[in-house]
């Protein structure tokens, strides 16, 4: 993190969120937030807990199942003067939004030649883990990369996290934000200062190296961290959390592969056409050269995601698939 | 799917018994899912037992249904084998989708149980596109579409009903108005909850039953099958009902209690129990051995879920397609190599 | 918008006016379309006058609308720069898109045109969205939402009505029912082309009104904006209408040469003319003067777009973002560069 | 094309889709098709002229507007017997259909373990150059292709076009089927016989060459063989149409940069986690220590798509920007 922190609070990524969220509420009037559940009764990740209570229902809305259509909502309202902060719940839902997704909300701004703008938020959370099969637990992170139009967070660490949410929250442009499920009860220190945020577009280098780069997002940060010390003394491991997947930091990652000369890239998306690629295609781009191995991508290998434990331990990527492809080019 | 109709007396105890099993059934998950021998998520059926046994007990072996994330009551109302059922559930090899669907995905092909879904509202389009393949074939079939009233706002819903009522489809659209969609009660989410006010809108019959009545519920989807088969077009069928768990297993999402016990007091096997018994066509005895009948059986089936295995961790990577899946294979090798 | 509503004398004649100058636009961009200097999909609106007119006249300035693929109609009833509309489509920088978006999606967020829309039924939830900021702000304004029959069926047109009814929105939801969607009529497509029959379904007031007749639109969505300034929610109308070209300019798809008959019988332009002649609030001369200035004013109009000059070619990379998108700058480096 | 060919005609990739159509229609009852205006009235692009007139308003369906309905329902009826081709006319409008392709088309083989098969073809036209602006000219392919659970096709000429279509359709497992609007007209030599297929999953090396390795889908094909014989000379392009992109023929493709050391990608997606970047993973891990030179993408550079010609051709990749490429590197 390049801010200089005064005061950290250690707490976890979920309550990070809430953090966020609450703070940007009452600093502006023009934040709402709404989905299913994030209200009354209370969110089924309780991201919005509390925030119901203090800010009342016009603020803090509960929404009938229509995604395309409370998502297009939140193009409206952010078109005419709100700061929406819509939830879809599992990414997954991805699905039932994404009209207003690709053709509306990354594209107004575009399309009317400026005129406007779109300072909407949608949150979603990502990931498998917890046995819930293939219709709860994708990532789609790589698809709302390929989008064009939009900004796309995927915080890594807990103060990542509330950084994020609240650069996020201030931006004009429409921003996609992509929360790991296990994720979510990672505990880390994270800044109280209601000031701090982490602007989009700064890859976050979390653990300096000199051996190899591992590019890492959300629950693959903490994984290589964790990895990383393991390996101290065999193999000095560079982690570097992109935190936004756009605009993508390549910079950052060159610099680290023209140290290292080798890259490997940790993300929990489908290998064929993720995340990785693009990671590895700007490294080929501007550190060629420098590369004295081949890259490698640790993944999902192309399945649904399955629901027995395991099935999914067996296809989910993870520390093991990890630790073999940094040992494949130390 | 149970032999007789309910308008005899062995199809009406026959149907008092499906819905005792769905119950029991039900009560078993919960209970394995609180031991931990359940993973996932895991949306509970019980107080909607009528609604599954009314209406698949007018279907026939070449009909179809789709089902929703709450599917365990319409699965085992199908007649899918409970013990294959727990087997899906306790993720093992011998469950329906062999360990990859849980709970949110059982499906028995061959019953006609085209799967529990867990995208709200997506089973009505696929058993809209099941009646298309009936009408053609003119089999003298149905398809029919359970889904709760929280998924009446989904906008495919609403196209799978336009298209269905467009193209003069055998489908049924049942909606199961347990009133709630996970904490929110209907009336936050709809201005108007007499979603039976849609079938003007879409010209087609639709009808609010007594979603704790079986029989009720068993006539109109009847009577909706037979409109179907005579060519009409799909119906909807509203049943107005009440889940007594909450949303999902594990989530503190509680019910108001009054409302509960308003529902409770009106419990579908309760109350078909207290009528059959009253009518005479069951005894107490009679009931109590159809209940120890089940518990056995459910319990024999929990017991051989339980001894199964899992599926072997590369079945993971089979059934993506039906020919051999060469990218699969490939990053499969990269991220178990050791080597370059 | 036009300033005087339809109340008045000077509100039907500027009604009139305005019905006009819908058409004479619409007729010039076929013209321009057919001679090659508008590039792109073209859909327009000629037979629909009365209702773009009659909707937008009870509009006041912190309104909002969105529109649809066939949109000019609705811009031009909004106030929007003729000139400026036509550089859009003829794709020069001073269109209000700066040459970005074309036909199917002019917009002028200054009058409270939130813009054409290419997808069907996306406008829908888009207004729902306006009306969310308009009750937090409590400024006595509406959003209205025009969109075909065709857009009906779309599952986002329910879900942002389903929306719009349940949060109490200030929202009116107009369908412009021409019964055809692109080569399709309403009839094969829909089991009930009586759409007002929705407004039970959701709850809310819905109405019919013969779209030929401006007052008639005027006097409904007057009504449905009324209540929706009460606080009453959200209104669905009807007007039935026609149009008279093919979908969209260049297609071969004609429609039913009787059926077109019989709406040119019944032109809005034509029968308002007669009537307020008729009644004496304008005279055959004031007309051919209104016809005059309208001719002259669009002439200039495409001659000053036509003189324009097209954005420069950098301009594509701008607005994607309010921010320097450093992606697209290297993507952009990286294609343009000769050496490595 | 690796297929013995006795005798063909000189028809237009509409043509050559409009013929596979009728072929499979004829061969097969179970095969039916709809979407909007596929029918009565006669499809927008003309794709389907003639078949309802041949087969009637049953096996040739006018849908209402209703995408996500639709295409569940063909996923509702291949999974009870039939092999639906459903047209969703312009591939924007994947948005309004998204949940049945994300959730179920591509899942339920999968999810219910193999029980059942979802044989669905969904048919859709790619694309920009017509000044038809952001809502009406992407490329959905790369997004289909990273969704798991189906196949994705592309055709790059007509006879692969007709063949990969009468693939898909007798394909047991759902296609993605997508036509660049630019390719419609394109006439080249396509088999007559009914029995020719093109097999799903097989790249085509279009012309061989020794320096440069050209991979090009759609559009990108007719202008690198054009290309590639006015550069001949000066450089040897070998080209190469990937045909599917899922699966994805790596195979070839490392084969040919192996012999020349020097890739470059051609595809009409964003750049940015675009078709493109897979490709060129692949070759980091097929063939690394084959490359000479940094791989080079040709692509849209990630804005959404303008209406006015000037910028419209400003932003579409094209003959200039793969040359640039090409000579860069050759
Ligand atoms: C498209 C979609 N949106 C949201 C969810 C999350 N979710 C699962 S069940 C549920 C409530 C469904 O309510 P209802 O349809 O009434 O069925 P019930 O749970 O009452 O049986 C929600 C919001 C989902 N699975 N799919
Ligand atoms: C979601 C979507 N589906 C299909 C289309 C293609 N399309 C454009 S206009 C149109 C017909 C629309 O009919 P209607 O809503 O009645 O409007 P009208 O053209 O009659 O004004 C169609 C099918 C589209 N643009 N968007
Ligand atoms: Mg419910
Ligand atoms: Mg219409």
């Amino acid at each position: 993190m390049s801010q200089t922190i005064t005061q950290t609070e250690t707490i976890s990524l979920r309550e990070a969120i809430n953090q966020a969220l609450r703070e940007e509420l009452e600093r502006d009037d023009d934040v709402v937030i709404w989905g299913e559940d994030v209200g009354e009764s209370g969110h089924v990740s309780n991201i919005t807990e509390g925030l119901y209570d203090d800010f009342g229902a016009e603020r803090v809305r509960d929404a009938p199942l229509a995604e395309n259509g409370f998502v297009g909502a939140g193009v409206g309202a952010a078109a005419t003067g709100l700061r929406p902060v819509v939830d879809i719940m599992y990414a997954d839902f991805f699905g039932v939004a994404c009209e207003q997704m690709l053709n509306q909300m990354t594209k107004m701004h575009y399309m009317f030649g400026g005129q406007l703008t779109v300072p909407l938020v949608v949150r979603a959370s990502e990931g498998a883990g917890l046995s819930a099969a293939a219709q709860h637990s994708k990532t789609t992170h790589t698809f709302l990369s390929h989008m064009t139009g939009s900004k796309v967070v995927t915080p890594g660490t807990p103060a990542a996290a509330k950084g994020l949410m609240k650069s996020a929250i201030r931006s004009d442009d429409p921003v996609f934000f992509l929360e790991n499920k296990r994720t979510y009860t990672m505990k880390d220190e994270v800044p109280t200062d209601e000031d701090f945020t982490v602007p989009i577009g700064e890859a976050s280098v979390e653990r300096a190296g000199e051996d190899v780069t591992v590019v890492a997002t959300q629950a693959f940060v903490g994984d290589s961290l964790e990895l990383a010390e393991q390996l101290e003394g065999d193999v000095s491991v560079e982690v570097i959390d992109p935190r936004s997947l756009y605009p993508l930091d390549h910079e950052t990652i060159a610099e680290s592969v023209k140290k290292t000369g080798r890259l490997v890239v940790a993300d929990e998306s489908p290998l064929s056409y993720g995340t990785h690629a693009e990671i590895i295609s700007r490294v080929n781009e501007t550190a060629f050269y420098y590369l004295d191995k081949p890259p490698q991508r640790v993944g999902w290998p192309d399945t649904p995601v399955p629901s027995a434990p395991t099935l999914e331990n067996e296809v989910m990527p993870g520390r093991d698939e990890l630790q073999r492809a940094i040992e494949r080019i130390a | 799917m149970i032999d007789s109709p309910l308008e005899t007396e062995d199809g009406r105890v026959a149907a008092l018994e499906s819905m005792v099993k769905l119950r029991r059934f039900e009560e078993r998950t919960s209970n394995l899912f609180a031991d931990g021998e359940i993973p996932g998520f895991v949306h509970l059926y019980i107080g909607q037992e009528a609604v599954a046994v009314g209406a698949t007990s007018t279907l026939d072996s070449n009909d179809h249904i789709t089902s929703t994330h709450r599917g365990h009551g319409h699965c085992v109302a199908m007649g899918l084998d409970p013990s294959r059922m727990f087997a899906e559930l306790m993720a093992k090899d011998d469950g329906f989708c062999r360990g990859k669907g849980g709970s949110m995905h059982i499906a028995d092909v061959n019953a006609g149980m085209l799967g529990a879904n867990g995208v709200v509202g997506s089973g009505a389009p696929i058993a809209t596109g099941a009646g298309v393949t009936k009408k053609l074939a003119g089999d003298d079939s149905v398809a029919l579409a359970f889904y709760g009233e929280g998924a009446v706002s989904e906008g495919q819903v609403h196209e799978a009903i336009t298209l269905g009522a467009a193209w003069d489809l055998p489908v049924i659209y049942l909606v199961e108005k347990n009133n709630y969609a996970e904490g929110m009660p209907a009336e936050r989410i709809f201005r108007n909850t007499d979603f039976e006010d849609f079938g003007d809108a879409y010209g087609i019959p639709a009808e609010t039953v007594d979603g704790m009545d079986v029989v009720d519920v068993y006539e109109a989807v009847s009577d909706a099958k037979q409109r179907a088969l005579e060519g009409e077009g799909p119906s909807i069928v509203v049943a107005e009902t009440f889940r007594y768990n909450p949303h999902s297993e594990g989530l503190d999402m509680p019910l108001p209690e009054e409302e509960l016990e308003y529902w409770k007091d009106r419990d579908a096997i309760e109350t078909f129990k207290d009528e059959l018994i009253e009518q005479g066509e069951l005894t107490a005895e009679q009931f109590e051995e159809i209940e120890d009948r089940i518990e056995a059986e459910l319990d024999e089936a929990v017991e051989r879920a339980r001894n199964g295995e899992p599926p072997e961790p590369e079945q993971a990577y089979e059934d993506v397609f039906t020919e051999p899946a060469p990218d699969i294979e490939y990053h499969r090798a990269n991220l178990g190599r050791d080597q370059l």
